[in-house]
């Protein structure tokens, strides 16, 4: 029973994360209808920035944060430029792939820029098991995960703050709707998508944080994006909601599966089983879990 | 065209049918595109389609010496339905599709048609109307059902129905249809079609198969037509040229009609089929060729210039490469890659990759044009004739072809000029008579049996035919030679920064001009030359725009020089008008055609100062009516200049 | 202005249905198969066949089966590298199994194999659509993948879990394994894809293709004409396998001769091929072609000019390539979202109006 | 035609219909027929549940309770498809072509039911794949012919003038040859040049091929010229039912129309 709960905690901080990078593909998806293939490796290149500000340049952490993030949002403000302003009304297909494109750019940016070894991030997070759990409940969770998971909670609630409260946060909620009632809020598309993406930056950046400090820095971190994948058809590519209940799901199911189901398969199969498990409860209910039925006309 | 084909005993079109049926029996006699794709018959199953037909009209009681109405567009069973006729000693009176009921409800009652094919709906409903009008149409056949059901089965009938009556009939009388044909002759009328008279009621033009097959083998000849040959039915049924071209000649020479779609699809049809031989209008070939200019306005900048440079090669040397003339190897070298790079796509989208000829007739054809046409590799030709000459009696060689020309007389046919210089012509293709109207028959002829054209005209010292106006827009001057205003104001209208010119001279000593520049291309000649003007009054009166004038008007006087009859209508005075003629002033026609008398009323003080020599300015005041029918007076204070005439030219072969 | 199509009438449907009716093209093709088939096996050397014609010629193959499913059918697949591994992995256990089917049968089982593993993961966009189907097949390439890794009997319990490509003959003469003459892989591979080619255009304009195409551009109404969405879907996806599972076939046994799941299947296999479409052109016979040549020769092109031209060291040299090719594919999305198929229809309209710009 | 159209037997029946999508009521207790070989007309203001009643008739929407009797048997729930190869076919409020196919290949798709061949020949089209090609254009093309757009055949209708495409639509639901015709407002947004050409094609196609024809129009008088019963509908409810002058003197439809602002 007690391992029960383990799995089912450690599922659950798992999902978190996932939740976490998920997080990222809807703030995008959501203001400009990108299916942003790239959020894995934007996770990786952040978190190769900021081990390369604090290795290389031996900055203080607060610092190379602020660093990466100022890296983030010119990142944002690039691909905007660049890219996103290029391929405005053309269809979902194209700017899809436009973003794998991208996250070919990003991978091998970053390792020219920071070398493609493995690399430790150490920010002071901290490891090992959690005492306090482990004495009351005698049950035994990685501090690191709470961790994460609180600080994944926290974002999570800044964001629906910033969504609900501020004025660009309304704008892009307009967005999600249509364009022009973006632009009678009075912000333009453009700023508008430097500001998701940046936003999504900063997401992937605290992702790749966590990811990197559990399991070091290096191209795996951008296969997350993978694992988030599923957890979006699950909650829906415009629903945070869907996003954060979602990753518990798949972080749960997964893990469960691997426990228990794993064994007699031969293991390994956490990067499918996600996907088996969205696809399963897909077919009963296709409009994800947050989105309402919609009445097709003709 | 081989003399085996110049068979006597072929003297009619039915006999002819049965010819190509054996002679050609697999190559196609006819094509319409249909449901997408061209769809064919050879000579021997339109022979057969044929057959079953004029049995089918036979059943119905199709007798010889009746008439079949034929109203349509150029559908195969039409012209079929013209053959079965013949076949059976009856005469088609083909109608023009568009004919209102009053204009047919006159054919059907003159030329007492008992029987009438039409393509569809529309054109029964026409029918129906007649007879309720009093024609006495007792049969309609229809070619497209469609709309058709429920109409009077007892005196309407697809053609599906009469040819299964045919094949019916068939089996009772065997070989009915062969006696029929062989019960024909030369002599017998083949046609009938009714002209539209530009004065009074529309004449029947008999026409016998000996004439019109006299005139479709001397062409056949002359432009060596064969089997391999094909044309694309375009024109009216009724009109003499679309009968010649789509049946006399198809059915002498054997080569292969073509009906498109529709209307709409012309001239994809066209392109897809890429006839042999075509036929066009001068007015046709002006508004393509500006359609073309148009067109290649939107192209890349570079394009354009190379394109154009190309055609200005093309206008200086295409001419004598196509003539055989010697041109210098650059020139050559440089045509051909302007062959590669426009002439010959040009052609291609027009559909004149393989057309050998192309005639055309009808108008006076602007030089320029004409030489554009030629000089992009078409082989354009000049022709001349009329329905009464079954039709054509002079026609262009490819070794002289001339743009104010319409060639030399065919084989057989004599042409010569009257004394009052009118067109007049004898040939075994000349029609019979007027159908029920003796006194024009007899009119139509002079004294010693030569047929009167109507024209007036003259031959050039290549022996080659002008034709140069309606007889009775010719006048003479004091001197008593001959005055052709027409003839002269088209030679003017063809420099383009000429809109209209009106000539004087009849009954006077000299000829004077009174010239309308047109306000776009002088307007754009000024721009270019940044010579501000305010109207269109302001840019007539400058004197830039008056000597572009003169050396148009010396141009032409120059090749009038060249004419023993004409150099007397030389230009001597013109002025530009202060306005634009204009039919609301009553000036012109709604069709822009000038009318002389109002304007001599109207600007008399005018052409008063055009004679009196010593006259160098005037002021001249005319009404208007503008456009909200307000009138007022439009004043102008206008130039009179003189031009230089040129002396008679030596003739030089 | 090489068309001159005057002239070219059509008196009857065969003519006008035909696969290229304007003559002109007709010589175009003849004189492509001519290269294909005699001047190529008579000039290439192996190089140009191991690293460029193999590849690209395999590349099309798979190209043309996701573009059957992606381009006339509109429905995105992110599972191509998965399917290739099934197509692989069947050809290979049959080779071992019953060399005796001879090869050709065997690709073409293969390819059936994979139609069936196809369909079934085609079941979905059944009730999903869009990017949720995308993702809904990258289940297919992760399951696939792993299974191949996880279960033995696949590798013949070979430990390494590499597979190797026994040697196979044609007519007597050697196709697979590594002592293969390049000449006999590579005309073998040119027909296979040739004959493939053209019964893709063969369906694509047949009842069935139509049918897709009504799918892919709107599917309400296509149902309501009475296109079974079920019927043209499910078909789109066998089809689509078959090709990307002979594909995989050709891949291992006749290309790379021996190869290990995760490396050669992975996710980036299914991205490749779907750049190659869309570079090519979605819904276009000739962009598979295209865009599985763009991609082949692109990247080889340039680390020989890096490698070669400015010695570069390999390592920086991959990540700049694969920068460069991520750039490249951006910049071109944004130049010509409809791939060079749609360049080249373009070039044609204007050819055949020339000198007319409309 | 009326008279004998009235006298012919029903070919469907729809009795007592309703359908509601969560708390929006679309049709409430809808009843009515159409009869072989009639033009049958179903009016009433935006928003009436005309082309809801259509949807329900094709199988594309599911009616809460109600029958539907096609053909003298009762239908059970069914896929459009399944309606489409019992003969239904239909053409669409706003135009639901396949842009980016040409004219003829729309039509060809309209006629996939009558095709059968499997992949296999289609694949190396030869033998019967093409037979059935050839004989299913020739099909097409007679269509094409009857609407008279043969100039457009191999255009890309994406790229055809609104009024063309309309025609289009109508051709390819002409090419299934069904036995009822569903026309959801062919004329919408027509000039009355247009309207009088589509008017004389749905004449025609009543006429020449007997189809039977359910269509929902706009425009007053389109509805009176063309159609032999007419059946109003206002908020999902059944209004009137009879023949045209009977509507047009019916104070309920009257009291509907007036205020309603209609297209």
């Amino acid at each position: 029973m007690i391992f029960f709960i383990e799995v089912v905690l450690s599922g659950l901080m798992a999902g978190v994360m996932y939740s976490l990078v998920a997080l990222g593909f809807v703030l995008i998806f959501k203001a400009s209808g990108v299916f942003n293939f790239a959020q894995g490796v934007m996770a990786l290149f952040a978190a190769l920035t900021l081990v390369g500000f604090m290795d290389n340049f031996g900055m203080p952490i607060w610092l190379a944060i602020a660093g990466t993030i100022a890296v983030m949002v010119a990142l944002a403000w690039a691909i905007e430029r660049l890219m996103l302003r290029h391929l405005v009304n053309q269809e979902p297909i194209i700017l899809f792939m436009a973003t794998i494109g991208l996250a070919y750019v990003l991978e091998g940016l970053g390792d020219i820029l920071w070398g493609s070894d493995v690399k430790l991030l150490d920010i002071g997070i901290p490891q090992g098991a959690s005492d306090w759990m482990l004495d009351s409940f005698d049950i035994y969770v990685e501090k690191l995960e709470v961790f994460a998971a609180v600080t994944a909670a926290i974002m999570v609630t800044v964001l629906a703050v910033f969504f609900q409260k501020t004025n660009v946060g309304r704008a892009l909620r307009a967005v999600a709707d249509d364009h022009q009632a973006a632009l009678s809020v009075g912000i333009s598309l453009r700023t508008i998508w430097v500001v998701v993406w940046s936003v999504s930056g900063i997401v992937a950046l605290v992702a790749g944080i966590m990811w990197g400090s559990k399991s070091g820095v290096q191209f795996s971190l951008s296969l997350i994006a993978l694992k988030a994948l599923p957890v979006l058809i699950l909650g829906g590519f415009t629903s945070i909601p869907g996003a954060i209940i979602g990753g518990m799901i798949i972080g749960v199911g997964e893990k469960v599966a691997e426990v228990y189901l794993g064994p007699m398969v031969g293991g390994a199969i956490e990067n499918w089983f996600a996907y088996m498990l969205a696809l399963a409860f897909l077919l009963f209910r296709p409009q994800g879990l947050f989105g309402e039925i919609i009445i097709e006309r003709v | 065209m081989n003399d085996s084909l110049k068979n006597q005993e072929h003297d009619t079109f039915p006999k002819l049918l049965l010819r190509n049926a054996t002679l050609f029996a697999d190559s196609p006699s006819i094509r319409e595109k249909e449901f997408g794709i061209w769809q064919t018959w050879t000579w021997k199953q339109a022979a057969a389609e044929i057959e079953t037909f004029a049995n089918g009209l036979a059943a119905l009681g199709f007798k010889r010496g009746d008439k079949l109405l034929i109203i349509g567009g150029n559908r195969p069973r039409l012209y079929w339905a013209m053959c079965a006729a013949q076949s059976l000693g009856g005469i088609p009176v083909p109608t023009y599709q568009d004919s209102v009921v009053e204009e047919l409800l006159y054919v059907v009652e003159h030329a007492e048609v008992g029987y009438a094919i039409a393509e569809d709906q529309e054109q029964v409903d026409k029918i129906l109307l007649v007879n309720e009008q009093g024609g006495k149409i007792k049969n309609i056949v229809y070619d497209d059902s469609r709309g058709l059901r429920d109409y009077d089965p007892e005196q309407i009938f697809s053609i599906e129905s009469i040819q299964q009556k045919g094949v019916d009939f068939a089996a009772k009388f065997e070989g009915f249809f062969q006696q029929q044909i062989d019960l024909g002759c030369g002599e017998d009328v083949a046609v009938l079609l009714y002209t539209s008279g530009t004065t009074g009621r529309p004449k029947g033009v008999v026409l016998t198969h000996n004439s019109l097959i006299f005139g479709s083998e001397r062409v056949a000849t002359l432009e060596s037509l064969s089997e391999k040959d094909s044309v694309i039915a375009y024109l009216p049924m009724a009109w003499v040229v679309d009968h010649f071209l789509c049946y006399t000649l198809a059915y002498c020479a054997g080569y292969c009609v073509c009906c498109p779609e529709n209307q709409d699809t012309l001239l994809q049809d066209k392109k897809e089929i890429g006839p042999s031989f075509h036929f066009t209008s001068p007015r046709v070939l002006e508004s393509q060729r500006t359609d073309i200019l148009t067109r290649m306005e939107d192209a890349a900048d570079i394009k354009l210039k190379l394109f154009n440079y190309f055609i200005d090669h093309a206008s200086r040397v295409g001419i004598d490469i196509h003539s055989g003339n010697k041109v210098g190897l650059i020139d050559r070298l440089l045509y051909f890659f302007g062959e590669l790079y426009a002439y010959g796509p040009l052609r291609n989208n027009l559909g004149y990759s393989k057309t050998r000829i192309t005639w055309t007739a009808g108008e006076a054809i602007g030089p320029d044009m004409f030489d554009f046409y030629r000089s992009i590799g078409i082989n354009l030709k000049q022709v001349y004739g009329q329905t009464e000459a079954g039709p054509f009696l002079t026609a262009q060689h490819s070794s002289m072809v001339r743009s104010d020309t319409v060639g030399v007389p065919l084989t057989g046919v004599e042409v010569k000029i009257d004394q009052h210089g009118e067109v007049i012509f004898r040939s075994p293709g000349a029609f019979k008579e007027y159908y029920k109207n003796p006194d024009a028959t007899r009119k139509s002829k002079n004294a010693d049996g030569w047929f009167l054209t109507g024209d007036a005209g003259l031959f050039d010292s290549e022996g080659q035919l002008k034709i140069i106006d309606r007889i009775e827009d010719v006048g003479a001057l004091s001197d008593g030679s001959m005055f052709a205003p027409k003839f002269i104001e088209n030679k003017l209208k063809f420099f383009s920064h000429i809109l209209e010119v009106v000539i004087f001279g009849d009954q006077r000593d000299r000829v004077t001009a009174m010239v309308n520049i047109d306000l776009v291309a002088v307007g754009n000649w000024a721009e270019r030359r940044n010579i501000a003007y305010a109207s269109y009054q302001d840019l007539a009166s400058r004197p830039e725009v008056y000597s572009m004038v003169q050396e148009s008007i010396e141009q032409v006087n120059m090749d009038l020089s060249r004419d023993a009859t004409l150099t007397h209508s030389q230009i001597a005075r013109f002025v530009i008008l202060h306005k634009e003629l204009d039919a609301d002033d009553g000036e012109l026609t709604r069709t822009r055609k000038v009318r002389r008398r109002i304007i001599m009323e109207r600007y008399a003080d005018l052409i008063d100062a055009l004679y009196s020599p010593q006259t160098r300015r005037i002021k001249v005041e005319t009404e208007v009516v503008f456009e909200d029918g307000r009138k007022g007076m439009i004043a102008g204070d206008l130039e009179i200049r003189d031009t230089a005439t040129f002396p008679t030219a030596q003739k030089t072969g | 202005m090489i068309y001159r199509e005057t002239g070219q009438f059509k008196d009857n449907y065969i003519d006008d249905q035909a696969l290229f009716p304007i003559a002109q093209d007709r010589y175009v093709i003849y004189a492509v198969l001519f290269a294909t088939f005699v001047v190529v096996p008579m000039i290439a050397n192996e190089y140009w066949i191991n690293a460029i014609l193999l590849p690209f010629l395999i590349y099309s193959l798979a190209a043309l089966g996701l573009n059957i499913l992606t381009g006339y059918c509109g429905q995105v697949s992110l599972g191509t590298g998965g399917f290739m591994a099934v197509g692989a992995f069947s050809i290979y256990k049959m080779m071992v199994a019953f060399p005796e089917i001879g090869f050709i049968p065997l690709v073409i089982i293969s390819g059936l194999i994979t139609a069936a593993v196809g369909t079934l993961f085609g079941l979905p966009s059944l009730r999903i659509k869009g990017f949720y189907l995308a993702v809904a097949t990258l289940a297919a390439q992760f399951f696939l993948v792993w299974l191949f890794n996880k279960v033995g009997w696949f590798v013949n319990y070979n430990a390494t879990g590499m597979i190797t490509s026994p040697p196979m003959t044609l007519f007597g003469v050697l196709i697979t394994g590594p002592s293969a003459p390049p000449v006999a892989k590579y005309l073998l591979c040119a027909t296979i894809v040739a004959i493939c080619a053209l019964a893709a255009k063969n369906l694509a304009r047949g009842r069935l293709g139509r049918n897709w195409m009504a799918i892919r551009d709107m599917d309400i109404a296509a149902e309501l004409i009475g296109v079974r969405p079920l019927v043209a879907k499910l078909s789109a996806f066998a089809v689509s396998s078959f090709y990307i599972g002979m594909a995989g076939a050709l891949y291992f046994a006749v290309w790379l001769g021996s190869a290990e799941p995760t490396e050669a299947f992975d996710i980036n296999q299914s991205f490749l091929v779907l750049f190659m479409i869309i570079i090519g052109g979605l819904g276009s016979v000739l962009g598979s072609f295209l865009g599985a040549a763009f991609l082949v020769m692109f990247p080889i092109l340039l680390k020989n000019i890096m490698v070669d031209g400015f010695g570069t060291n390999t390592a920086l040299a991959a990540h700049i390539e694969i920068m460069t090719i991520g750039a490249l594919i951006i910049a071109f999305l944004i130049v010509e979202p409809h791939g060079l198929a749609r360049l080249w229809r373009i070039a044609k309209e204007k050819l055949r109006l020339w000198p007319f710009p409309y | 035609m009326t008279i004998d159209s009235l006298s012919s037997e029903v070919l469907l029946r729809v009795d007592n219909i309703s359908l509601a999508f969560g708390s929006v009521q679309a049709l409430d207790g809808v009843s009515f027929d159409i009869r072989k070989g009639e033009i049958r007309a179903i009016i009433g203001p935006n928003g009436a549940g005309k082309s809801s009643m259509l949807n329900v008739i094709n199988g594309f929407y599911h009616p809460q309770q109600g029958t539907i009797t096609y053909k003298g048997e009762t239908r059970k729930q069914m896929r459009p498809y399944q309606a489409a190869s019992q003969g239904i076919a239909r053409t669409f409020q706003n135009i639901a072509l396949f842009k980016s196919m040409s004219t003829l290949d729309n039509i060809m798709t309209g006629r996939n039911l009558k095709m059968k061949t499997n992949l296999f020949w289609q694949a190396l089209h030869i033998g019967p794949a093409r037979q059935e090609e050839l004989e299913n254009r020739e099909a097409a093309e007679r269509i094409i012919d009857f609407l008279d757009i043969q100039a457009i055949r191999k255009k890309q209708v994406g790229k055809l003038p609104y009024g063309l495409q309309k025609r289009v639509e109508l051709g390819r639901a002409l090419a299934a040859e069904p036995d009822l015709l569903l026309l959801d407002e062919p004329m919408a947004g027509m000039n009355s040049e247009e309207k009088e050409d589509m008017s004389r094609f749905i004449i025609d196609v009543n006429m020449e091929f007997g189809t039977t024809i359910a269509l929902i129009e706009h425009d007053m008088r389109v509805v009176m010229d063309l159609s032999d019963r007419v059946v109003v509908l206002d908020y999902g409810r059944q209004l009137a039912d009879g023949l045209p002058h009977e509507i047009q003197s019916d104070k309920k439809v009257i009291e509907a129309y007036l205020g309603v602002s209609h297209d």
